[in-house]
């Protein structure tokens, strides 16, 4: 946690010397110290070579299905019939740690199309703009599965 | 080369506001809440990082920044659009006629 | 420079907009705190477009940020005050 | 009706006033001579590259002063009138929704970084815009995150006052600091001014700043739990 | 090509305002305007960010951090309050 | 660009004035108070707007031998910086009272309120 808050400072002033060093580590410490039960990106983060791979093709994966499916979209709103068929569906979902959870969330969110609205334990109720399956095997496949292959090995 | 960078960054500029343009007609035309959230976020979110993404071509110095921007954006935008939702939800704000499922209400009929 | 002019005018012309909506004493008040909250963000993109990022940033984080948070903590709890 | 148009009339004066205004007011081309001496003496005598900063910790730090001494009174003001009269012994009148559990992990997530986010603001306040009052904004921000997200959480006023009250402290040590080192209350020339541009420059300024910045959020977090912790009627 | 490119990419953003602002003025429900709310946020990054390029000062992005923090909360505020949770 | 925001701070402050005089409800009198507010920190601003200069900040952009030059009048800005901030105090405090008062009469109509009225 502590590296993550710096890792932010330094990002946030933009370069590296002595005395932006010293300040970053007071401010991260005393903030650390706070908030002892804070999470950060690295919480649950398994730092295995696969992890890291699995999260580059995650990123991947992700940044491909924001463009493809953010045109699709625009596609359903620039024509005049507006073809929607909403509904809420309810997926499952296999990761436990709350990290990945979050993750799995708020990429099911912003890839548009899809939009968690509530979730309880194992199962998601997903908005979907235009429902593919209803049962939940099918759901889960269509909308889950692509970031939970990535996501489980990254956080577990 | 700059030349490249500057119109690579021009057009990734256009590109991000027509997303922005495409949220703003979702947000006009999709019949309920729901759908707006969609349309509304979503489309505004790629539609800000593409535009950051163009600035920072345009200008690589401030590169770090904007990274941070965007950053925070694709983070809280989605949390932010799922706690309205619940919320929305909740309260039983009404779905459009076409809706073809609910299973949260039905779940949530079964258990009271 | 035009560039920045237009954006000014949109601006205003946003700005009344939202007052008047703020002021109409017809709909519910959560809206019209909402919509002074958006009179001062816009506002605040008004203050950047004059040279004032200091102030810029105040009205935006307190101006339109507590302000609005204020109000709703007070309005959750007055419920039935809401109707005249 | 009698009573709207007199409303309407009074206003109807006051827009001829300000039409007169308007149509009397010419920008000006240069600078004005006030201004013009804080543009050419900040860099060298303040060091800061900020000028509304200078002006507002060092020109004109006595407003300030009493500007954060006023804020102090409303927050103590709105903690007396909102804690008088609460009657003990009965609960908050409806059941509280939980958070829900993706909001519960973001808002753990995103705290810490908010607080940072209100310290870069108030730290670099003589070099970037911002400063005290904007980064205590942002604190009371996070703060208020934590009170949206667990409603029954109730944030140490012990602590709240004991943070403001030490950076009140510090803040009118410094001042008096001024005095017996260099030229007058609040001046900060205390501390060696450095390179303009640099982080530890303009003197006692980032000091001061992120001294108001605590107890400019202290004061707002305190004004906010007391709202949230009053009683629905 | 590129200042006029810029110039298109801001009156298509300047277009997406109006057409977020058309949904706040008429939104039926709360959650409707609180959504347009914060489309309106976002465009205004957007400007902010365009300002920033014609003005050329890098600094105006720190502003921008802020309006991306004031969206966030202000949604989750509003979330809350139609909730009835506060 | 200045005459711009001044004709919309003043019309904000004729709004926010209107708005306050004409309810009856007290939170939303509470309301076109910050509009007018919001429009005078308008008005200060904009009359401290030169044209065609920039931000008084110094940094790579601004050096400081052609700031007298490039920057505009800083002084409005830290007053109006002042005046944001008390006014958020000053809501704090209107809103505190609100509070109060609708304990005591379960209503935030104004004219409920005539105690101390003869």
């Amino acid at each position: 946690m502590f590296a993550t808050l710096l890792l932010f400072w330094l990002m946030l002033m933009g370069r590296i010397t002595a005395d932006v060093l010293i300040v970053g580590v007071i401010v991260s410490l005393a903030i650390a110290l706070l908030f002892p039960s804070g999470l950060s990106f690295f919480t649950e983060f398994r730092a295995t070579p696969a992890a890291f791979v699995a999260g580059l093709r995650y990123y991947g994966l992700f940044f491909k299905e924001l463009v493809k499916s953010n045109l699709k979209l625009a596609a359903i709103v620039l024509s005049p019939s507006l073809p929607i068929k909403p509904g809420i569906v309810k997926v499952r979902t296999r990761l436990k740690s709350r990290m990945g959870r979050l993750m799995l969330a708020n990429s099911i969110s912003l890839t548009p199309g899809t939009l968690t609205v509530e979730m309880d334990g194992e199962w998601l109720y997903v908005h979907w703009v235009s429902v593919g399956s209803t049962d939940v095997e099918g759901a889960t496949a269509e909308i889950v599965a692509g970031f939970e292959r990535y996501l489980e090995v990254i956080y577990g | 080369m700059t030349l490249i960078l500057d119109l690579l960054g021009a057009i990734l500029l256009v590109g991000g506001t027509v997303f922005l343009l495409s949220g703003g007609i979702g947000l006009v035309r999709m019949p309920d809440a729901y759908n707006r959230i969609q349309a509304g976020t979503k489309a505004t979110t790629l539609g800000t990082l593409l535009v950051l993404a163009g600035v920072a071509c345009l200008r690589p110095d401030w590169g770090l920044k904007l990274l941070l921007i965007g950053l925070f954006l694709l983070f809280t935008n989605p949390l932010s659009s799922q706690v309205l939702a619940r919320a929305a939800h909740r309260v039983g704000v009404k779905q459009a006629p076409q809706t073809v499922i609910d299973r949260l209400e039905e779940d949530l009929g079964e258990k009271s | 420079m035009t560039l920045l002019i237009a954006m000014s005018l949109l601006l205003s012309i946003t700005i009344v907009a939202a007052a008047l909506l703020a002021i109409r004493g017809s709909q519910s008040l959560a809206i019209s705190i909402l919509a002074a909250g958006l009179v001062s963000l816009l506002a605040s993109v008004q203050f950047l477009l004059l040279a004032a990022p200091d102030v810029a940033m105040t009205e935006a984080a307190i101006g339109s940020g507590l302000t609005t948070f204020l109000f709703f903590f007070v309005l959750g709890r007055v419920r039935g005050g809401e109707h005249d | 009706m009698i009573r709207r148009l007199f409303v309407v009339l009074l206003l109807f004066g006051l827009a001829m006033v300000f039409s007169g205004l308007m149509a009397g007011y010419s920008p000006d081309e240069v600078l004005n001579l006030s201004a013009r001496y804080y543009a050419e003496h900040t860099a060298q005598d303040i060091g800061a590259a900020n000028i509304v900063t200078a002006i507002i910790v060092t020109f004109r730090g006595l407003d300030t002063l009493g500007e954060v001494t006023v804020l102090f009174l409303t927050a103590a003001i709105v903690g007396l009138v909102l804690s008088h009269g609460r009657r003990e012994g009965r609960g908050s009148g409806r059941e509280l929704p939980p958070a829900g559990e993706l909001l519960t992990t973001g808002t753990r997530l995103l705290v810490p970084l908010i607080l940072l986010l209100g310290a870069y603001v108030f730290v670099n306040g003589h070099l970037t815009p911002g400063g005290g009052f904007q980064g205590g904004a942002i604190l009371a921000s996070a703060i208020l995150l934590l009170l949206l997200t667990d409603p029954l959480r109730r944030i140490s006023h012990r602590l709240i006052t004991a943070i403001e009250s030490t950076a009140g402290l510090v803040f009118v040590g410094i001042g008096l600091l001024g005095i017996v080192l260099a030229g007058g209350f609040l001046d900060n020339r205390i501390l060696p001014i450095g390179s303009l541009g640099e982080l530890f420059s303009a003197g006692a300024i980032p000091i001061i700043y992120s001294f108001i910045g605590l107890k400019v959020g202290a004061e707002f977090s305190s004004m906010l739990a007391h709202l949230s912790e009053t009683e629905d009627l | 090509m590129v200042d006029l490119l810029i110039y298109l990419a801001a009156t298509i953003a300047g277009v997406a305002f109006l057409l977020a602002l058309w949904r706040f003025m008429a939104g039926p429900t709360a959650a409707d305007r609180i959504i347009a709310f914060d489309s309106l946020t976002i465009v205004s990054i957007t400007g902010i960010a365009l300002a920033a390029l014609a003005e050329g000062r890098g600094i105006y992005l720190d502003v921008a951090l802020v309006y991306a923090l004031l969206s966030f909360l202000g949604v989750i505020v509003v979330a809350r309050y139609i909730e009835r949770g506060f | 660009m200045a005459y711009i925001a001044m004709t919309t701070g003043f019309v904000l402050i004729l709004i926010g004035l209107y708005g306050a005089l004409t309810n009856r409800n007290i939170l939303r009198m509470i309301v076109a108070f910050t509009v007018a507010n919001t429009g005078v920190n308008l008005v200060m601003v904009a009359v401290g707007y030169l044209h065609g200069r920039t931000a008084p900040i110094l940094d790579a952009a601004v050096p400081v031998a052609e700031a007298v030059e490039r920057i505009i009048d800083p002084v409005p800005q830290a007053l109006v910086l002042t005046a944001i901030v008390i006014g958020v105090g000053v809501t704090a405090l209107m809103l505190a009272y609100a509070y109060k008062l609708y304990e005591s009469k379960r209503t935030l109509d104004i004219s409920a309120f005539k105690d101390l009225k003869w």
